[in-house]
């Protein structure tokens, strides 16, 4: 296991490697000025107390969303509805923060709340269709993030749209309702001890409760879950449930934390990241944060780099896909790996092990 | 040595897993012979045999061929020297007809097209040259496994397979069938070909094969005539010691019944009667075999009784309690555990560990689950205990269940549904496709779980373990139950088979033993 | 917010130049020793062919007329909202004198920076910042008044659709492709109804919106469904690259376009079966507001601390009127109301004022 | 309610639906002929993106129309076949893959489209062909039919005859034939000598040609033009179509038509008094709606075969 660890390192390392020569090809090829470009690129979101609160400011929805779509995978339910989920939430923020007045503290916690819960509705539509008709969550959770997208303009459009903005935003968000900031200097807020909170609670949800074992033996294998008894229909759609609501949580905090008014148009796109993020985690809630660190990373670098030389903003999406690829590659290096477990397995047998 | 017709030299073998699957192997083949492979569960055979026909590429090792050093890189390349092989597990595409899966890869062209008359032409006289007859027409998902074993080995021959590989081909046959199989396997010696046979079941070894080579962990315990070797010799090379393959067990005293079933029907999607009216009883104390061909209405009644299909109208009760309509929980909660026939898929979940398996069914009961968290400690002691006291061969606890051999997967799904006492337990092929030892092992633990008080239904399609084990048996032939036997120890695999066939029933009176109410 | 704090702030009318800018002079003087360094933040990306592209070229308007004088820099910051308030903060730590941002959902945001960065100096266009709430003495914002320009293109549009030009029919319909519905695209909307209403009071005006500023396809699929299904002659499309779409799709039906943001029919000035069917282009000069407001800064008269809102008399809306396929007299009748407009005659009603259910209303009211 | 049949109920309308159909239609297929061998392309939107700009440089350079779909089918090819080299030979998971190209495609098609016109929204400046319109000789005169079935895009009646072209492929020929028992059992297929990664990579390569196909209608039938992001989710919006079509050609090709349908039917009836969110959603309900219509149809069906692998096991 410890070996299986360090290969795992040499092998993220390799990936990241590689992609950054990939990344240096393109830098070079483009650039006039390659060495800002990288510098910024790379040290760039560690150079400042902000800079680096970019990073962990963006990190905290890619958590949101890599929990939620780490716990559905993990029951086998490919629903890509964390997108929509996010949005919903983000859309119930501002409607509790705008519409009920309430204390400092419980204002935001009550616009979390509602979030997490239309997040879970809007979630676990595709599990209930699943789960009644056994119609494919893939599809129906792509259709539903646009439904959910509908919906939320709707909304903003003809009730919370105030008249006196240029463009379509909401009322502002009041105060009471906002997320206060924790670290100076940075707009890291308290969402980020939230999400801390449901990183650990997720972990012992999975682990060690008997929901979330009813959860992995199910996307184990359903037959073999359902022959000792578990109702697996009940997991299928408690999985969405779950997965919903964090993924609304995540979307209600991103809008209180970061937005003075509520303005999405289109879908943030963080149920997307949320699966690279909950990918590259391997489904495990305690590698999410670091999945989610390392893209967010990556995005701020690009940005910065983006924005202090002359390489294209889109360069990075290209460097992006290479790196998300290899690092998730399961056959990049396994040769060498076999290798090392054959030389291993080599010695063992030699010793005379039985 | 003379003929030697192929040779695989010091095959090595190692898994990503880190397991050494074949250490060193040294193992050939004579021209037109019958060939047996013996060995425990995970002892290499179906390695060894997988990079003959180029599903795997060994570490070390060399193949020859006729003296000649040749390099099976892909099952396209021991095709084409003439290298068939029929797999543990049957390799066919369900949605496709027969004639589609025999031409698979090989297909007849018109034009652009698939010459589909010609294919089906090409079925049917090799079905007739070789006497194994299949409907080319027919869809694979739609025919009996005898069948399916046919196409497979036709699908073999008409790839001109001269050196056939059949891995344990025999595991889901009848004795009829297996014996046709082997008549049919004769003559294809006759006919100048070679075959390697690999099975767990000695007495057909003994039957059919020229000579055996024994596998124990990965190695070759050498080559032996099978008219030098009696049945306990090969088991004392396959496990390293002595096994006694009779279990000892004392007269059963049934008391009162614990199953009752009564006009069980069971109407499939298709509108087949898959049960019609079915009563039983099965006793505290007692062993009660069903025997009969698969396929005959026993995975409906095993679905039926543990709560995986809800049957169309009757009654179930165990214990005095009606469980139509229950769920599998509640099922399970009136004290029925239940070995299922395809460990992979109902057994367990391969990639969890040997622990979070064994306390599948009892993860929410107050003994491994507080108020909020499982009781992670008290799971791991129990899970050593039992993997102990069951003799799982693993390396912790925390290993995954796929990384054991068959056997040992089978022990880890017996702990489970064994422990705890139950009131009724449902084995369906309890013992099929694992070694001797296991076998050995797990015949002994239902004896004595019948000894405990637990009432054992237990449905196998091997005669020879139902006649051993049963106290009492019934046999079902489509949907129906044909016959009832009181007592076993008179019974002989000739008489049952004529039963299992459907060729002899016995009146009503006599079948109405079996209930006990 | 172009159009709502225009006529509350305490700004003096734009055309006069010698509105006194005082302390900021000596400061500068002391720190420009070397150029004047602007910076333009895009919240967006560059290619939309309009509004972006526009205060693009004005930097690089601005680069031309002063050359080494100046240092001109454009930065995108993507569609991103999230990273548009770390991009702001890191330039106003850098060492630049103007830094120009665009669009009301860059003015909070501003609000609180530009607060605490009372060393350099801030232009956005298209939108104000709350002056009565917080002390922004070095921010300037500049306003469109693009119901103006769309007032005209509402009288064109009527003209053409009652004209005998080609492909034209009996119905008295016009169309409008919006991207998304929002106070701008509204106050467009607004305007073109009025200028319809206008030339004449029974026009109808079919308005559909695509959803978003990108999808070209459904623009052109909307717009063709106006032209096709519900017998418009002239469409007018206010959506950014998708409204593109508007004009494939006219030259499909055989039918008419006016563009916005940019001359469209430039553009496509290589393929003149399209750029003929462009009747014109109402056009946001940012680009020249954006150089007026760096020539105002450099003679020491901008205003900072107010808003100005531009329209037909600062050049800052125009039309274009190089399409030869209208007649003269239509030419003639668009100048005089244009002078109408300018002179104060003609009032044009705008979004920025209208309740929701007054807006639906009226747009309804000629659908 | 009147005005909304007298929309439906125009031959204009009934053109349009094909129109909007077709693009989906081609990346439907490209979504049935991967999903039969078992491995499924997420990455329609992005492949289709890339050969629709592919399309446009491609016929640019060369001036000819034919040759610029030739390359955007080509270039469609390649990024399937980028796909297969992430999912079948790095093993990357084969959604991640999907979604780290879709990613790419949207930031790379930009990156390229500003490199060689220049600017990042449109490609107009390049000097594209566009695949022409057709008028079918015969149809053409009949009242009612020829104004809906006459005179559309080339690509338009080539993404027809792609449905039948693949329900031939798939059913009556031997790569057809190792497709499916790839997909339905690869061990199966691996038995037999068929070597199961070639056929799941031609599968996608194929897959990306008519997602190519899609993309070139789009920027050179649809519009004569690329524009940034131009496929707008059209990519997936096939899939649901694939799911929802029961992997089969004809029912593809018919959900495929009732998505055009639908969407259609929401850009006309904007013209009338509605919300356009409302409007926006028609296209995505009725999707869900067909979903469920299809699954439960399916279900029983589904169950059988369920239980017959078992009992194959
Ligand atoms: N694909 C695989 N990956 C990892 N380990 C494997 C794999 N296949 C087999 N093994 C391991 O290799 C060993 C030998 O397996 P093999 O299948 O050759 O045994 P066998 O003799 O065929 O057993 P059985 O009688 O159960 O069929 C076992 O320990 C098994 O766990
Ligand atoms: N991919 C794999 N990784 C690890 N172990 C594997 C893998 N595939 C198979 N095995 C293990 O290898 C062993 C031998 O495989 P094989 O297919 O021969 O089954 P088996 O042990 O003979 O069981 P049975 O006879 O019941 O089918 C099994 O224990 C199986 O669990
Ligand atoms: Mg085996
Ligand atoms: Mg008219």
């Amino acid at each position: 296991m410890r070996k299986n660890l360090k290969f795992e390192v040499v092998r993220t390392s390799m990936a990241i490697l590689i992609a950054l020569a990939v990344a240096l090809i393109i830098i070079f090829l483009t650039s006039n000025e390659p060495g800002v470009a990288l510098k910024e690129f790379v040290v760039g979101p560690i150079d400042s107390l902000r800079h680096f609160g970019n990073v962990i400011e963006l990190a905290i929805p890619l958590m949101f969303t890599g929990l939620a779509v780490s716990i559905m995978f993990k029951a086998q339910q490919f629903n890509l509805g964390a997108e929509g989920g996010f949005f919903i939430g983000g859309v119930a923020a501002m409607v509790v923060a705008i519409k009920v007045s309430l204390p400092v503290v419980a204002h935001p916690l009550v616009a979390i709340l509602f979030g997490g819960i239309l997040g879970a509705i809007v979630v676990s539509i595709p599990a209930f269709m699943k789960v009644r008709w056994n119609a494919t969550e893939l599809v129906s959770s792509l259709m539903l993030n646009y439904i959910a997208l509908f919906i939320g303009a709707y909304l903003l459009n003809y009730h919370f749209r105030d008249p006196n903005s240029g463009a379509i935003a909401s009322y502002k968000i009041p105060k009471t309702a906002k997320l206060m900031v924790i670290l100076d200097g940075t707009r890291i807020h308290a969402g980020l001890i939230i999400v801390a909170v449901m990183v650990v609670l997720c972990y012992y949800f999975l682990y060690r409760t008997k929901w979330g074992y009813e959860i992995r033996i199910t996307g184990e294998n359903k037959r073999f879950a359902e022959y000792s008894g578990i109702n697996t229909a009940k997991v299928i759609i408690l999985s969405q449930v779950f997965g919903g609501f964090i993924a609304g949580m995540g979307g209600s905090i991103e809008v209180l934390g970061l937005y003075r008014r509520f303005t999405w148009q289109t879908l943030p796109g963080y149920g997307w990241d949320g699966i690279i993020v909950a990918i590259l985690a391997r489904n495990n809630p305690l590698y999410v944060p670091i999945g989610a660190i390392f893209l967010a990373y990556l995005r701020i670098g690009a940005d910065l780099m983006s924005r202090g030389s002359d390489v294209q903003s889109e360069v990075v999406a290209i460097i992006q896909g290479v790196i998300i690829v290899f690092i998730v590659a399961e056959s990049f290096l396994s040769k060498y790996k076999h290798k090392l477990v054959y030389k291993e397995a080599k010695k063992l047998s030699v010793k005379g092990v039985k | 040595m003379q003929n030697e017709l192929l040779k695989m030299e010091k095959i090595t073998k190692v898994y990503p897993s880190g397991i050494v699957a074949n250490d060193g192997v040294d193992f050939s083949i004579r021209e037109g012979e019958i060939h047996a492979i013996c060995g425990e569960n995970g002892a290499g055979k179906s390695t060894l045999m997988k990079i003959l026909f180029g599903l795997h590429t060994p570490e070390e090792g060399k193949i020859t061929l006729r003296g000649e050093e040749i390099h099976i890189t892909s099952p396209t390349v021991a095709i084409e020297y003439g290298i068939g092989m029929v797999h543990q597990h049957f390799m066919l595409v369900p949605s496709l007809t027969v004639a589609e899966n025999m031409v698979l890869g090989v297909e007849p062209k018109k034009g652009l097209f698939i010459d589909m008359d010609k294919a089906i032409k090409t079925t049917e006289e090799l079905s007739n040259k070789y006497n194994l007859h299949v409907d080319p027409r027919a869809k694979v998902e739609d025919i009996p496994v005898g069948i399916k074993q046919k196409v497979e080995i036709l699908k073999a021959l008409l790839r001109g397979a001269k050196i056939l590989i059949l891995d344990e081909p025999t595991a889901v046959l009848t004795p009829q069938e297996t014996k046709e199989l082997f008549n049919q396997l004769k003559l294809l010696k006759e006919k100048g070909h070679t075959i390697i046979f690999i099975s767990h079941k000695l007495n057909e070894v003994k039957e059919l094969c020229d000579r055996i080579t024994v596998m124990r962990n990965g190695k070759s315990m050498g080559v032996h005539n099978t008219s030098d070797v009696t049945e306990e010799d090969i088991s004392r090379l396959m496990v390293g010691r002595d096994v006694v393959l009779r279990v000892e067990k004392e007269k059963a005293s049934p008391k009162e019944s614990i199953l009752n079933i009564k006009d069980l029907v069971y109407v499939n999607e298709l509108g087949k009667k898959a049960l019609k009216g079915i009563s039983f009883s099965v006793r505290k104390g007692e062993i009660l075999g069903v025997a009969g061909v698969e396929g005959n209405g026993q995975r409906e009644l095993v679905e039926s009784i543990t709560g995986l299909e809800s049957p169309t109208s009757g009654s179930i009760k165990i214990v005095d309690n009606e469980v139509i309509g229950k769920t599998i929980k509640q099922i399970r909660r009136l004290g029925t555990s239940h070995i299922p026939e395809d460990r992979m898929t109902y057994g367990v979940a391969g990639d969890v560990s040997i622990e979070q398996n064994i306390i599948s069914d009892k993860y929410d009961t107050s003994e491994y689950n507080g108020k909020v968290l499982l009781k992670t400690k008290t799971i791991k002691e129990r899970a050593v205990e039992l993997i102990k006291e069951y003799r799982v061969k693993c390396n912790s606890a925390n290993q995954k269940v796929r990384m054991l051999s068959g056997g040992n997967i089978q022990k880890v799904v017996v702990a489970r549904e064994f422990s705890g006492g139950p009131k009724l337990l449902i084995a369906n092929q309890p013992t099929r496709g694992i070694d001797v030892g296991a076998t050995e092992f797990i015949r002994k633990r239902l004896v004595e779980l019948r000894d405990e008080g637990s009432a054992v239904l237990l449905i196998s399609a091997d005669l020879n373990e139902v006649m051993e084990l049963s106290d009492s048996l019934i046999v079902m032939y489509g949907g129906e139950i044909v016959a009832y036997f009181e007592d076993t120890s008179t019974l002989t695999e000739e008489e049952l088979g004529l039963y299992m066939l459907g060729v002899k029933k016995q009146t009503p009176e006599e079948i109405g033993g079996v209930i006990n109410a | 917010g172009c159009g709502e704090k225009k006529d509350d702030t305490k700004t003096p009318d734009t055309g006069d130049t010698n509105t006194e800018d005082n302390k900021t002079d000596d400061k500068d003087d002391a720190k420009t020793e070397g150029p004047l360094k602007v910076v333009l933040l895009i919240n967006g990306n560059l290619g939309d062919k309009s509004f972006f592209d526009s205060s693009k070229a004005g930097m690089d308007l601005i680069q031309q007329k002063y050359g080494d004088k100046v240092e001109t820099e454009t930065i995108e910051m993507t569609y991103d909202e999230t990273k548009w308030e770390p991009a702001l903060q890191d330039v106003s730590d850098k060492d630049y004198d103007i830094i120009i941002v665009g669009t009301y959902q860059m003015s909070e945001y501003l609000e609180d920076i530009a607060v605490d960065h009372k060393d350099k100096k801030y232009i956005i266009f298209d939108s104000t910042v709350n002056y009565e709430e917080y002390d922004l003495d070095n921010v300037y914002s500049i306003g469109y008044k693009q119901n103006e320009g769309s007032f005209l293109a509402g009288v064109l549009a009527t003209r053409i659709t009652t004209s005998d030009m080609e492909g034209i029919n009996a119905d008295k319909k016009i169309g409008f492709i919006g991207g998304m519905e929002n106070n701008v695209i509204n106050d467009f909307l607004v305007g073109y109804i009025q200028g319809a209403l206008y030339a004449d009071p029974d026009t109808k005006v079919a308005s559909s919106y695509i959803g978003d500023f990108s999808d070209v396809a459904k623009a052109k699929e909307m717009s063709l469904a106006q032209f096709k299904q519900a017998g418009v002659d002239i469409g007018f499309n206010v959506a950014g690259q998708a409204g593109l779409g508007q004009i494939d799709a006219a030259l499909e039906a055989g039918k008419y376009v006016i563009g916005v943001d940019s001359d469209q029919a430039a553009l496509f000035a290589d393929e003149k079966e399209k750029s003929d069917l462009i009747l014109t282009s109402v056009l946001k000069r940012v680009d020249q507001s954006l150089l007026r407001a760096i020539d105002m800064h450099l003679e020491g008269t901008l205003p900072y601390g107010s808003a100005e809102s531009l329209g037909f008399k600062e050049k800052a809306i125009d039309i274009v009127d190089t399409n030869t396929n209208v007649s003269a007299e239509i030419m003639e009748e668009l100048a005089e109301v244009e002078q109408k407009i300018v002179d104060g005659e003609i009032e044009v009603k705008t979004a920025f004022k209208m309740t929701q259910d007054e807006l639906t209303e009226y747009i309804n009211s000629v659908k | 309610m009147a005005e909304l049949f007298n929309i439906i109920f125009t031959t204009g309308f009934g053109y349009s639906v094909l129109r909007v159909t077709t693009p989906i239609l081609f990346a439907a297929l490209g979504a049935l002929i991967s999903d039969r061998a078992g491995v499924i392309n997420i990455a329609l939107e992005g492949i289709m993106l890339t050969s629709a700009l592919a399309g446009v440089i491609i016929s640019a350079t060369t001036q000819s129309a034919w040759i610029g779909l030739l390359g955007a089918v080509i270039v469609g090819a390649l990024v399937g076949l980028l796909l297969a080299y992430f999912s079948l030979n790095l093993k990357t998971d084969i959604i991640l893959s999907g979604i780290a190209l879709n990613l790419m495609a949207a930031g790379g098609t930009v990156f390229v489209l500003f490199l060689v016109a220049n600017n990042k929204g449109v490609s107009s400046g390049l000097k594209s062909k566009v695949i022409p319109n057709i008028d079918i000789p015969l149809i053409e005169k009949i009242p009612i039919i020829g104004p809906i079935f006459s005179g559309h895009n080339a690509l338009t009646y080539i993404s027809i005859l792609s449905v039948i072209f693949i329900f031939y492929l798939l059913y009556k020929t031997p790569l057809g034939l190792k497709i499916r028992a790839v997909g339905e059992n690869p061990n199966a297929a691996d038995s037999v000598g068929i070597s199961v990664r070639k056929i799941k990579y031609i599968a996608l390569i194929l897959s990306g040609m008519f997602a190519g196909f899609g993309g070139a209608y789009m920027s050179m039938g649809y519009l004569p033009y690329f524009t940034r992001n131009m496929t707008a989710g059209r990519g997936f919006i096939a899939l649901a179509a694939e799911a929802m079509g029961g992997a089969t050609p004809i029912g593809t090709f018919l959900t495929s038509l009732f998505f055009g349908f639908a969407d259609a039917l929401a850009n006309n009836l904007q013209t009338l008094r509605v919300p356009p969110q409302f409007i926006y959603m028609i296209p995505y309900i009725a999707t869900l709606i067909g979903l469920v219509i299809y699954a439960s149809r399916k279900q029983s069906q589904i169950k059988r075969i369920k239980k017959q692998k078992i009992k194959q096991l």
